[in-house]
């Protein structure tokens, strides 16, 4: 048993300070919210940083396999466009939306990937490129701020569902179906691909159908992201979804997922967003001047991707 | 019997550049096909035609009787039965061993695979292939050598028919070339076919059937093994015959010191390790693979951390980063060619130009450089090592991996050192170019250098070497020099971590004729090594490397 | 002890004679960065300092999302949870922030919304008609050229409910006008260097324009800026009491430059507290206070414009107390 | 100058960068052929005038971007130089004073952004964008929130007055580029700039001076970022601290237009300038036409994609 936890704890050891800097966090936000770990906080927080998270994932996806997806902030706003005014039309309730927006931000990931695979650009101009074409295609289908979406559902989502917090259970289904698909062939194909991209292809990989299946997955996360920001927000607004492209991107660095690729977990970028979401309310609750605030953030960031870089750096050694 | 795989008049050009001229050859079933040609001959390039990673601009490849299909790849290649190791390893090095063995065809349960069932079915291809490791050890963990078996258990997972090594012997040390033999041997006897490439003329003549050369892309011969030898060989692909090999060694008494490191560790990799480094003397490095070779040698640039005492004439100096080695005229050829050693997406006359960019623009760092001067001295080290490149603006990537080889080298030659430090400099590189690269470090000694050189080949170090450090587990166990050092000896001090010196007298002996390398040459020291097996052998390469 | 427990706030404010005592009062904006914030965030701190005196307010808070809506709805939360009384917000989407603030109003806290306006109806709001902005400068232009004539029209950035609701107004009035053409519709974020770039575009595109329709005071600015560079005839340009565009008009007022502007007022905020405090105080404050849209012409321009400040401010004259009361149904 | 003459020449002929060139001509002939008013001489003017702002910053990107980094600060460096020199010169200092400080803190930042890579080694991606943040905090407690106004004879007449007709803005940005030119073309540090932009470990191993050449390239950059801030500021007239906002990304798009791989170690400044050209006649021709904003960004999406297949692609093997 004690082997196995050691086991565990040497697995994850990039994951123990992160885990460590949440913990203090946590305690800090007790500190100042003593009901943090009432069912009612967690709905709350899990409703707040479900979004994140996801996007987050999305993103883990694309970073693992050695990209980068900066128009994920407009396909996130083109999925809640969808959803919500899809809703809005009344034509066939909430499922039929959520799929429709599931599909069509998994088209945008394809289409990302398939420029990435196919046309050999760089992924991280391909998707500054596609970010003006998602965000134009999200002002065609909702010029401004609208949408409808169930009142019963936001309700549900925000405030619980027979005590269940929603988002929470969203999150751990997403978890575990991401653990299922990671060993799954196409996830170890999706780190191979990412660790050495010509080495994958010269063994006999389909690397193109790898990457493609990889930024659609990410697509799906990003669906998923925007329709939980629509159900939390209750509408859509195409604008919304811009700072979640840096965001998504700075929890999956500290989350420990390399830029080069192949290298991370998902339980890392899910640690990340959680310390960013987590940081950002505290600096609510200790009430620091707002013109501080952004100063906070900044170093902390970098405080803790220095910090984090030093000790593994060291571990490695 | 009709041939498993024939190669049809293929023809190739990259950028008009032709590279293969109606290459044409053939391997039965059951047989050895050994592929020969100097470094750019473009033995890789039929190979990748055959591996699905090119297609040929004329002529075909016939696979079990029919033609590829015009969408031949890797991934249809794999499952038609050709399994193949490439000279650049393409392993992921953040994945295990074991998930890169399997690597694209995992083994999976309800589309499940468990890391266990992994582990469990990738053992015995390691065993096969003679790497004692865990499964789940990530492969990027491992020295160059085992990645390389790792490679050769990855193709042998497909269980292909039609078995391609192209230099994959090339990080190897004996006895890991053993094991591949092995293989190689146990593959022909159950039908199935094997091309080999290799530059170590011994291992082809040990393990093929026939040989085909290639020269300048076009096949120039095909011969029975016995009905060839080494100098006939030689001459079909060099064009010429090659004498000495090994240039005459340095004589007289060993000169003062230049270089002296005292009680050398690199944590983890080698610890108190002394060397003297003196002018004229060439110094080898010598072991198992993975005994540290290459840690002291990046610690000596500058480039490993480190402690001890290090003195350059005498003065004790600080090398802790590559700047500073530079400056005390230190140079260093590392073994990882394509990351440490060129920019593969720089041209050749900016990667040659690189380190005398201070000599080019004297004065501050916004000094221009000098275009003329730069054209000069790549146009100059071009010509003296005979860099083979379509122009000085070719990329090096599109270098075979000889030629970069050269470019690694040749690049620190302006910046006139005093000191070279060169990690397995001859890996992948054809014989007539080795010949050249030894005869060029004798020369570089001559003119006053201190060299220092690592290798697993046993039979250079001994060829070139005035004195060989042996290393086991980061420690020197011995020292050879003069007439003790002969490749038994060598050997010997490798396997088994310890000095040999009461067998000095009857060694000595019997090596007084062995300076000519023999050509049988794994042989004889897969039977030095059973000799040892005998006796308790302590477990090689345990040592941890970072 | 008000901060206590907002049940009893709620009861005690819903009882007529209850006095605010020490309010806890946060504020919640979408931005800092803009100096139209800054000078509201300066005329919201003069008036809680009134109001700290007066021993109604006891804290006043500033929370930035810097352009981030969900942060917004992280900062609403966390006052709910911090048990504020008192909730002003800018908001950053008209939709998004509904439901937290929905919930921040079941829990017995007094919402009131300003400038940029949330759609819900649980909150108080106050705020100007965007869309009467937009047909009064519709209007105006309209008149100026007779009914005819071709105009560029610059908005703001598309897809926020602000911009989109000044053009919708400007668009019911240019239909009644046949003879009016829009030729070319700008979208441009509301700073100087871009939007004088995309104006250019448009104005070379059609140089022979006869009105510009500009709904922010930096894009007007902006149109104005170039045709004074480019030495064009100086049409008619729509504004905002952006003291750069107010300063451009009044020195070429001589040239004949002629224009109207209206202001988004600071003291929206300060109603905005103010409908507050009244409605803890037990005023029954209406649920939506539009304030009258202030009205700049060639004739009160002097009175606006102020020479001596930094172009990137908005002078606006202090409301009347009384002014406010009334607005907000004292 | 006539070597860096002689050197582009060589560099353009057959590259990437000419084709940006060649890109940009056929796009201005079929402009003056198809779209009113590109035929005038003041809008030409105007064009050169307007894609100087955003070139100036591009040019200074190209310079990090060569050596495989990304500078997203930009934007706040732009705001930093404009709001200091105004903040400055409008009180006691005067406008010489403030042109100093304002470069004086631009070169700072950069200096920041190279410690942090260099020495904490955070991904630039993530270390420039923290630094952002705290520029963008710490200018709101600088100006206390209001920024001020102010009429610098020297930026006045550098912005908007004309050299033989030719815009000085227009002609600044070619000097800048012909400095850079040489710097990265011609001298030592250029060099060890495209080395490092080619591969770390090989520069390292060569004797790369890793720290001095970021530390040039990011300093060079942000002191050019600084410099498009006080020519903004020339041209308004005023600050404010959202005016460098859309030069973030859109610098990196000129960059990546022109020719430059985002990867580094390949590419050449003059096709920088033709990518910042290209891009604002891009985004001319959109606005002369009548189209709705979200089609507007779909189009332009969908041409960037379209010319980065054209001549960006990156070739494999
Ligand atoms: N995923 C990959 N990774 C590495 N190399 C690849 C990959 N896919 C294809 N290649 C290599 O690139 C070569 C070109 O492939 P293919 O002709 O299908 O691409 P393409 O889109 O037509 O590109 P191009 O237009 O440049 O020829 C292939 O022969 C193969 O060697
Ligand atoms: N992708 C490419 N583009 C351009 N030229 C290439 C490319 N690949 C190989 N070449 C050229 O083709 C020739 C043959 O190369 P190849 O790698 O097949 O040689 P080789 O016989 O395998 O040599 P070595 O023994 O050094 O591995 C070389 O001159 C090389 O420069
Ligand atoms: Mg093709
Ligand atoms: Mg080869």
């Amino acid at each position: 048993m004690r082997e196995r936890i050691t086991t565990a704890a040497r697995g994850n050891t990039d994951l123990l300070g992160l885990l460590a800097l949440l913990l203090v966090l946590l305690v800090a936000y007790q500190h100042y919210d003593p009901s943090l770990l009432s069912p009612a906080s967690v709905t709350i927080l899990s409703a707040q940083f479900l979004p994140l998270i996801l996007a987050a994932a999305g993103q883990t996806t694309v970073m693992l396999l050695g990209g980068i997806d900066l128009s994920l902030g407009a396909v996130l706003g083109l999925a809640m466009a969808v959803f919500a005014t899809y809703d809005a039309r009344g034509a066939g309730g909430v499922m039929t939306a959520a799929a429709l927006a599931l599909c069509v931000a998994v088209a945008a990931g394809a289409v990302n990937g398939t420029l990435v695979a196919y046309a050999g650009l760089p992924p991280i101009v391909v998707t500054l490129a596609a970010s003006f074409l998602w965000s134009g295609v999200t002002l065609v289908v909702l010029p401004q701020p609208g949408g409808h979406v169930p009142a019963g559902l936001v309700d549900a989502y925000n405030n619980g569902w027979y005590g269940i917090a929603l988002p929470a259970a969203a999150l751990a289904l997403v978890l575990a179906v991401w653990k299922l698909l990671r060993t799954t062939r196409h996830g170890l194909a999706l780190y191979a691909v990412g660790g050495n991209e010509h080495g994958a292809y010269a063994s006999g990989l389909h690397t193109r159908g790898v990457k493609i299946g990889g930024y659609a997955l990410a697509g799906a996360f990003t669906g998923l992201a925007g329709i939980g920001l629509a159900v939390q927000t209750g509408s859509a607004d195409p604008t919304i979804g811009t700072p979640y492209t840096l965001n998504s991107i700075a929890a999956s660095v500290l989350g420990g997922i390399s830029f080069f690729g192949g290298v991370g977990r998902m339980r890392g970028t899910v640690l990340g967003a959680l310390v960013i979401g987590l940081l950002t309310n505290l600096l609510l609750f200790t009430g620091i001047s707002p013109f501080y605030q952004l100063v906070i953030q900044g170093v902390i960031l970098v405080a803790a991707l220095a910090l984090k870089t030093y000790v593994t750096r060291e571990a490695a050694e | 019997m009709a041939p498993l795989l024939s190669v049809e008049q293929v023809s190739k050009s990259f950028a008009g550049n032709q590279v293969l001229k109606e290459v044409s050859f053939t391997v039965g079933p059951g047989e050895v096909l050994a592929l020969v040609g100097e470094n750019g001959a473009g033995k890789s390039t039929v190979l990748s035609l055959v591996t699905g990673l090119l297609t040929p601009d004329s002529g075909r490849v016939v696979h079990e009787g029919a033609p590829v299909p015009r969408a031949w790849s890797p991934h249809r290649a794999r499952a038609a039965g050709i399994g193949s190791v490439h000279q650049e390893l393409s392993l992921n090095p953040h994945q295990s061993v074991a998930e890169n063995v399997f690597l694209g065809a995992w083994p999976s349960r309800r589309g499940l695979v468990r890391a266990r069932d992994l582990a469990a079915r990738a053992r015995p291809l390691l065993e096969r292939v003679g790497l004692d490791i865990d499964p789940r050890t990530r492969a990027g963990r491992l020295p160059l050598g085992r990645q390389q078996l790792v490679e050769l258990a990855k193709a042998l997972a497909s269980e292909p028919r039609l078995l391609i090594l192209d230099e994959a012997t090339s990080a190897l040390d004996e006895e890991q070339v053993g094991a591949v033999f092995r293989v190689v041997r146990e593959l022909r006897d159950q039908g199935g076919s094997v091309i080999f490439v290799s530059h170590r003329m011994a291992e082809l003549f040990a393990v093929s059937d026939r040989l085909t050369v290639l020269k300048d892309g076009a096949v120039t011969a095909t011969r029975e093994r016995e009905r060839t030898d080494h100098d006939d060989i030689v001459r079909l692909m060099v064009g010429r015959e090659l004498s000495d090999l090994f240039p005459e060694k340095g004589t007289g008494t060993a000169p003062e010191p230049l270089l002296r490191a005292r009680d050398l560790t690199v944590p983890g990799a080698c610890s108190s390790v002394d060397l003297d480094l003196a002018p004229g003397r060439v110094v080898g490095l010598g072991g198992l693979q993975g005994q540290g070779q290459r840690e002291v040698l990046r610690a000596l640039f500058g480039l490993a951390r480190h402690t001890g005492r290090i003195t350059l004439e005498g003065r004790p100096v600080r090398l802790s980063s590559p700047r500073d080695a530079i400056r005390h005229r230190v140079a260093y050829v590392p073994e990882d060619r394509k990351t440490e050693g060129v920019h593969t997406a720089r041209s050749v006359r900016d990667n040659l130009a690189l380190p005398s960019l201070r000599t080019l623009a004297p004065g501050s760092r916004l000094t221009t450089v000098s275009r003329t001067a730069e054209t000069r001295l790549v146009a100059e080290l071009t010509e003296r090592l005979r860099i083979r490149a379509a122009s000085p603006a070719q990329e090096a990537r599109r270098l075979s991996g000889g030629n970069q080889q050269k470019v690694a080298l040749a690049k620190w030659l302006p910046a006139d050192p005093r000191v070279l430090l060169l990690a397995e400099p001859t890996r992948g590189i054809d014989i007539g170019t080795k010949r050249e690269i030894y005869h060029l470090l004798r020369r570089l000694a001559d003119e006053g250098l201190a060299v220092l050189v690592t290798s697993g080949d046993t039979m250079e170090l001994v060829g070139l070497c005035d004195e060989v450090a042996v290393l086991y587990e980061g420690r020197v166990v011995d020292r050879l020099a003069g007439p003790a050092l002969t490749e038994e000896r060598l050997v010997r001090a490798s396997v088994m971590g310890t000095a040999t010196e009461t067998d000095t007298e009857k060694d000595t002996e019997k090596d007084t004729e062995a300076d000519e390398p023999s050509a049988l040459l794994p042989q004889q020291v897969a039977q030095a090594i059973d000799d040892i097996d005998d006796g308790d052998r302590p477990e090689p390469g345990s040592v941890a490397h970072a | 002890n008000v901060e206590s427990d907002s049940d009893t706030a709620k009861s005690g404010a819903s009882a007529s004679a209850a006095a605010a005592k020490d309010l806890k009062v946060g504020w919640s904006t979408i931005y800092l960065t803009p100096s139209w914030m800054q000078q509201t965030l300066k005329m919201l701190q003069a008036d809680v300092d009134k109001l700290k005196s007066a021993g109604k307010v006891s804290t006043f808070k500033t929370f930035n999302a810097n352009g981030d809506t969900s942060q917004q709805i992280s900062q609403i939360r966390a006052m709910i949870q911090q048990k504020y009384d008192v909730i002003l917000v800018d908001a950053g989407s008209s939709t998004a922030l509904n439901p937290a603030l929905e919930q921040a109003v079941a829990a017995g806290i007094t919402v009131v919304a300003f400038d940029s306006l949330p759609t819900s109806k649980k909150v108080i709001r106050v705020g100007t008609d965007q869309k009467a902005w937009g047909s009064m400068m519709a209007e105006w232009l309209a008149g100026k050229l007779d009914g005819k004539g071709s105009v560029i029209a610059m908005n703001g950035p598309a897809g926020v409910a602000v911009s989109e609701d000044r053009w919708a107004g400007a668009e019911t009035v240019f239909k009644k006008y046949p003879g009016i053409k829009i030729v070319s519709n700008v979208h441009s974020e509301y700073n100087l260097a871009p939007a004088a770039q995309s104006f250019a575009s448009a104005y070379s595109a059609h140089p022979d324009i006869d009105g510009v329709f500009s709904q922010g005071g930096a894009l007007s600015a902006a149109a104005l800026q170039t045709l004074i560079k480019q030495d064009k005839k100086l049409v008619p340009i729509t504004g905002e009491n952006y003291n750069g565009f107010l300063k451009l008009w009044k020195s070429k007022q001589k040239e004949g430059f002629s224009s109207i502007a209206t202001a988004q007022p600071n003291y929206l905020s300060v109603i905005a507290l103010e409908a507050a405090v009244a409605k803890v105080e037990g005023v029954s404050v209406p649920q939506d206070i539009t304030v009258p849209l202030p009205e700049i012409t060639d004739d009160n321009l002097s009175e606006y414009v102020q020479t001596d400040q930094p172009d990137d401010s908005y002078p606006i004259n202090d409301m009347p107390q009384s002014e406010i009361d009334k607005l907000i149904g004292k | 100058m006539s070597g860096l003459v002689a050197v582009s020449a060589a560099a353009l002929r057959g590259s990437r960068a000419a084709w940006a060139f060649g890109v940009l001509a056929l796009t201005w002939l079929a402009a003056i052929l198809f779209a009113d008013g590109f035929d005038s001489v003041s809008n030409f003017r105007y064009l050169v005038q307007t894609a100087s702002f955003l070139g100036i910053v591009a040019v200074g990107q190209t310079l990090v971007v060569i050596m495989s980094g990304i500078d997203l600060s930009v934007s706040g460096v732009v705001a930093l130089s404009a709001v200091v020199c105004a903040k400055v010169a409008s009180g006691t200092g005067g406008g010489a004073t403030g042109i100093t400080a304002a470069l004086a803190l631009s070169a700072l930042v950069g200096a920041v952004n190279a410690a942090g890579v260099v020495w904490l080694r955070v991904p630039p991606m993530v270390m420039t964008l923290a630094t952002g943040t705290i520029l963008a905090g710490a200018l709101l407690v600088y100006t206390d929130g209001s920024p001020s106004s102010a009429a610098v004879p020297l930026l006045d007449s550098l912005a908007n007055g004309r050299l033989l007709g030719v815009p000085w803005a227009f002609v600044l940005w070619l000097g800048i580029t012909a400095v850079a030119g040489w710097l990265l073309h011609l001298s030592r540090t250029g060099r060890y700039a495209f080395a490092l932009g080619a591969g770390e470990s090989a520069a390292r191993a060569s004797g790369v001076p890793l720290g001095a050449t970021a530390f040039t390239a990011y300093v060079s950059c942000a002191l050019l970022a600084g410099v498009a801030g006080l020519v903004l500021l020339g041209f308004t007239g005023t600050s404010s601290l959202t005016m460098g906002n859309p030069y973030q990304l859109l610098s990196i798009a000129s960059v990546v237009l022109g020719g430059t791989s985002i990867l580094g170690g390949r590419g050449h400044l003059l096709g920088t300038v033709g990518g910042a050209l290209l891009l604002t006649l891009l985004t001319a021709l959109l606005t002369s036409w009548n189209l709705s904003e979200g089609v507007r960004q779909v189009v332009l999406g969908v041409l960037i994609i379209g010319l980065l297949l054209v001549y960006a692609r990156e070739r494999r093997t």
